[in-house]
């Protein structure tokens, strides 16, 4: 085939960027030249539209050992031991092919991982659907779930926390981000840079075959009428094999063989070799007869592109052939050494004895386009103005019942309980809590982890949406007694070629920037998926964050169900009934407009680092931090996950009982403590200037509220876990 | 006392199973399911995961390794085999213990602790323990026990059932039956009670920061009565 | 040659994939369907050019690993 | 009417599972197998004795349930 600039189009070039090609490669590319181009600038693989904005975002920090840049970030967590994580989008795939696409989507965020020399530890996941009456949604949902449960479960890599929403914007594009933490010894971590000359690079896995051929090109592609035609990208995954291939890298790992190891991801062959030798400064030279192939006849583009899974590419010592063959002999996986590492600089491609490509490095990655695109700056909506009428009909019990059913509050257990969650003995806090937590085996040291997103909020302004999920992250795990350490994240947006949707991304790139600065919490990796769109409306914009922290004694975590009767309940942080975008808002008034909640900075480190010196002391005996649904709604769950209730009551404020109850200000927490020990928490709160309510005390069994409206535990169990259940089994 | 726990490719509680047994005193050895020979073993462990991927059909193809053949010959001379989860899966392909384990009747992969109502004390595995019913875990694809008519009627009078899913006071009924097992088997025994299939993880249920300790209780008891 | 297999439970045996396909069928209005029963499918390309030959490596496969003979019945349907 | 359809992975999607049972029989000692494929097998008993009307329901079925078109292909092979 003759590559001409409609072929170039046709791979999803824009006219400049071909021309840019020719002219960088002084000639006309050849199809496979052109395809690796089309791979490498695609935006999946170049952050083109992003590279701009992201580069000011903090990725220092005394814990960071590895930023952005690698296959995941690394961090410090003492004794020698370091955690790698990263999260990552598999959406337009999952929609296409939901079982698949998220399996897949769990399986390449696992190898990112193992690919530094980490085992697994848990897996999170961050889910979106469009609204529960769309005719798609509870297919995808069954879908997406047997998928990542599927490839997690089979992995034995404990799934141990996550988060699901549903919202209209998702109906033509979901959203399934996965997330893999993995353990690590400190001078044991793998890096993707090759180095030295004449060194074998060698292929390991499974085997080549058609699948995925040009998957990073759909990922940056809008949804049109079309997409039938776009199905066979979608790629199948053999969790099984990817079991092996863990096993047989990590007893690899073991030995100094390796030089550099990169698994083959978005744009597979071609992206892997490349980010291998552009990060040593070197050539390349493969011969790609030598590749394992599924298919007969596959041609050099297609193995260059295929996005099969479950590949890695390792440059290995010299004469470390034998030993590695053995060991993936051992444990049944394709072996070859497909090239070498060369002084060229170029990536040069053998096939049949000719020459089938010869490109310079530096041309696909250092020159690759960088757009600093157009975006408009959102204006901070009006507030809502609430009429004391609405509130006059409203009963506070009927509300809460109705929120706590929400699709968006209401319990995700049909989901988690079809997760692994307690494989691999070590996790600490299950599905269900504000964070996961695993002990790191054998010692008293455990990590949290937790995934968020607030895409309303987001979406009213993107600015203070952005940082409002690096607080609720920080919140997360503070609730269950972590020192946040830091955060992976993944950009879900529309198209950046919308002035809108690039604006959203912008602000809440800076938002998210100024947050995680200001609460040291610095991001040490992520991953940008743009075009979640269908025809010209994109998705409400959905930056997800996983955040991770430490515990150092794995018996002092905390969890959220209350404890004991008459223990005091207090509420930490200022309320100031903030309804605006709120759940009671959206779902009770039906009022969708109107500014999200502000996010106060230093409330939000004071606090927080305030709750942390309280749990050191043994003062917690629950804590939850207040997110959606407001104090009632955190409560409610703290009653439910403990079956005990509460006798609570309104302090004194102007603010109504729906505002004080309901409201969605940040930066808040409920703990619960002993009486006894009252006098010494609220000294402590008020040394650091701490803003705290009393809020009222545990009692057996029911949610009593200033002495008249009363409800029984069982009743609001009953709203809070039938909704999916019932909506799944319909 | 010596045990082996059998690596398949695969396998994903291999180590958790490894864990369990040497907090409670078992010598543990981790067997390769290439191997021919066992170690000398008081007893064997075919661990959970998904061995083979659990294609085609659940353990059908670890049942065919080469180390099978060996633990065969060692259940066959009265050794003691204890398959968890996929391992049970493993020994009823291999015919060591009767009836199947079909999909989960609601098609879900199940995780959550259960009850289980222990139903033949008389035998190595649970004699000698107190409680009536167990708290443990599971966590499966394929739990859904199920034989034919004259087969249950057979392990039902060689007593071969070892638990039934129950409530946490060993009531056996429909409501606590989470994959829709025939007479809600949990775990059943070979007509000699040397081996035993169980679906339960009591490796998951060793610690109290954890899912909770009645594993604990099992695992004690199982070295004594080894002893 | 390639042989192709079908497996299927046999009568008696629950098939709890069956039912819940048949129960979502009816729930997505295809009406009147009294059963649904799941089995596999094996397409098996042998070097074997005797068909005889090659059917009865394949009924072995069956017995020895392919089907569960306590629950499963085997059908070759085709060889080419 | 008892419709069998069979649904089989299109050509070019990777049959972790085929691959799997390849190398065990290949373990087992059956020597020259050249690919294993798997499927799934459905036989639908449907309410309907025309036999052109059950096919194409049973199609209609494959189409928005039992098969995903993106990577399988359906085929029915016998209607009674
Ligand atoms: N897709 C999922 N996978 C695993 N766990 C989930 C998933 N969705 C929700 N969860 C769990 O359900 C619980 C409730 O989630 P969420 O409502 O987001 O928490 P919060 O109380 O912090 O607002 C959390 O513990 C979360 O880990
Ligand atoms: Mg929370």
């Amino acid at each position: 085939m003759t590559v001409n600039e409609q072929v170039a189009i046709d791979h999803g070039l824009k006219k400049d960027e071909y021309k840019k090609i020719c002219d960088l490669l002084e000639r006309i590319p050849n199809i496979t030249e052109l395809g690796i181009f089309s791979a490498m600038w695609n935006e999946h693989c170049s952050y083109k539209s992003s590279k701009l904005h992201l580069k000011n975002l903090p990725t220092k920090g005394k814990n960071v050992i590895q930023g952005p840049g690698e296959n995941a970030g690394v961090i410090d967590i003492g004794d020698d031991d370091a955690i790698v994580f990263k999260i990552e989008s598999h959406n337009h795939p999952s929609f296409i092919e939901p079982y698949q696409g998220a399996a897949t989507g769990v399986g390449g965020i696992m190898r990112d991982v193992f690919t530094m020399g980490a085992r697994p530890i848990a897996n999170l996941n961050s889910i979106h659907f469009g609204s529960p009456q769309h005719k798609k949604t509870k297919n995808l949902l069954r879908g997406v779930v047997c998928g990542i449960g599927g490839y997690g479960n089979c992995m034995g890599i404990p799934t141990i926390a996550g988060q699901t929403s549903f919202d209209e914007s998702y109906n033509g594009n979901i959203l399934v981000n996965a997330m893999t933490l993995g353990l690590v010894k400190k001078n044991k971590i793998f890096y993707s840079k090759a180095a030295g000359l004449g060194k074998p690079v060698i292929y390991v896995g499974s085997k080549t075959g058609r699948d995925g051929i040009h998957g990073a090109s759909m990922a940056s592609a809008v949804f049109d009428e079309k997409i039938e035609e776009k199905k066979p990208t979608v790629q199948v995954g053999d969790p099984f094999t990817e079991k092996l291939l863990l096993e047989a890298c990590l007893e690899l790992m073991e030995g100094d063989s390796i030089i550099a190891i990169q698994d083959m991801g978005a744009a597979g062959l071609t992206s892997s070799s490349i980010e291998m030798a552009s990060k040593g400064k070197l050539g390349i030279e493969f011969n790609l007869n030598k590749v394992p192939c599924r298919e007969a006849k596959m041609t050099p583009y297609e193995i260059m592109l295929s996005e099969s899974q479950e590949r890695m590419l390792i440059v290995l010592e010299n004469g470390k052939e034998d030993l590695a063959k053995k060991i993936f002999d051992k444990w049944n996986l394709d072996f070859a050494v497909i090239g070498k590492t060369t002084d060229s600089k170029k990536i040069e491609l053998y096939f049949d004895n000719s020459k089938v490509a010869d490109i310079p490095i530096d041309t696909l990655v250092q020159n690759s386009p960088m757009y600093d695109r157009k975006w408009k700056k959102s204006k901070l909506p009006k507030k809502i103005k609430i009429k004391k009428e609405d509130f006059k009909n409203l009963k506070i019990v009927n509300v809460l019942n109705k929120i706590l059913s929400n699709p968006n509050i209401c319990s995700k257990e049909w989901i988690w309980e079809q997760y692994d969650h307690t494989v691999m003995g070590d996790t600490i806090q299950k599905p269900g809590g504000d964070s996961g937590v695993v002990r790191i085996h054998g010692s008293n040291k455990a990590v949290a982890a937790s995934v968020d997103s607030s895409a309303v909020y987001c979406w009213a302004h993107p600015l203070s949406g952005g940082k409002q999920i690096v607080c609720e992250s920080w919140r997360n795990l503070i609730s269950v007694g972590a020192q946040p350490i830091a955060i992976t994240n993944c950009l879900n947006f529309g198209s950046p070629e919308n002035e809108e949707n690039m604006g959203e991304f912008v602000e809440c790139v800076h938002g998210l920037g100024e947050a995680s600065k200001y609460l040291d919490f610095p991001v040490v990796s992520g991953n940008v998926s743009f075009y979640n769109q269908t025809k010209d409306v994109g998705i409400k914009p959905t930056p997800t964050i996983g955040g991770v922290g430490l515990i150092k004694n794995y018996k002092n975590v905390i969890t959220m169900g209350l404890k004991k009767t008459n223990n005091i309940i207090i509420v930490v942080g200022k309320t100031e009934g903030h309804l605006d975008q709120s759940i009671f808002a959206r779902d009770i008034l039906n009022q969708k407009n109107g500014p999200p909640p502000e996010i106060n900075l230093f409330n939000e480190k004071n606090n927080g680092e305030t709750i942390l010196k309280l749990i050191e002391k043994n003062y917690v005996k629950s804590a939850h931090d207040v997110s959606l649904g407001g104090i009632i709604t955190s409560l409610a769950k703290m009653c439910i996950k403990g079956k005990k209730g509460a006798s609570i009551k309104k302090p004194k404020y102007l603010i109504n009982i729906f505002e004080y109850f309901f409201g969605e200000d940040q930066g808040r927490y409920i703990i619960e403590i002993e009486k006894i020990d009252f006098k010494n928490v609220t000294e402590i709160l008020e040394k650091n200037s701490v803003h705290y309510d009393e809020l009222g005390i545990v009692n057996k069994n029911e949610l009593i509220i200033d002495d008249k409206s009363k409800v029984t535990i069982d009743e609001l169990i009953k709203s809070h876990t039938n909704w999916l259940t019932n909506y799944m089994n319909k | 006392m010596n045990s082996s726990v059998i690596t398949f490719p695969g396998s994903n509680c291999d180590r958790d199973m490894d864990v369990a047994l040497k907090k409670f005193g078992f010598k543990n050895k981790m067997v390769w399911h290439n191997d021919i020979e066992l170690p000398k073993s008081d007893l064997v462990v075919l661990p959970g995961g998904f061995s083979y991927g659990d294609y085609l059909r659940c353990g059908s193809m670890a049942s065919k390794s080469k180390i099978m053949k060996s633990v065969i010959n060692f259940a066959k001379s009265g050794g003691k085999v204890m398959g968890i989860c996929n391992g049970f899966q493993i020994l009823v392909e291999t015919g060591l213990l009767p009836g199947v384990l079909l999909r989960n009747k609601y098609l879900e992969f199940i995780c959550k602790n259960v009850f289980v109502k222990i139903n033949n004390k008389d035998n190595s595995y649970f004699k000698n323990i107190k409680k009536d019913t167990l708290e443990l875990h599971i966590a499966h694809n394929e739990g859904n026990y199920f034989c034919s008519n004259e087969q249950i009627k057979e392990i039902n009078d060689n007593n071969q059932i070892a638990l039934y899913y129950s409530d946490k006071d060993g009531k056996v009924s429909e409501d606590n039956n989470p994959n829709g097992s025939i007479k809600n088997i949990a775990s059943v025994f070979n007509k000699e009670k040397n081996v035993l299939g169980m679906m339960p993880h009591p490796e998951r249920m060793i610690d109290p920061a954890l899912s909770g300790e009645d594993g604990s209780i099992f695992f004690k008891n199982l070295i004594n009565n080894l002893k | 040659m390639k042989i192709s297999v079908i497996i299927t439970l046999k009568k008696d045996v629950l098939d709890p994939q069956g039912k819940i396909i048949h129960q979502t069928l009816d729930g997505m209005g295809f009406e009147g369907i009294n059963e649904v029963r799941q089995g596999k499918y094996f397409q098996i390309d042998a070097k074997e050019d005797d068909k005889k030959k090659a059917e009865a490596k394949v009924e072995e496969m069956c017995k020895k690993l392919l089907a569960n003979l306590v629950i499963e019945d085997f059908k070759i349907i085709g060889t080419q």
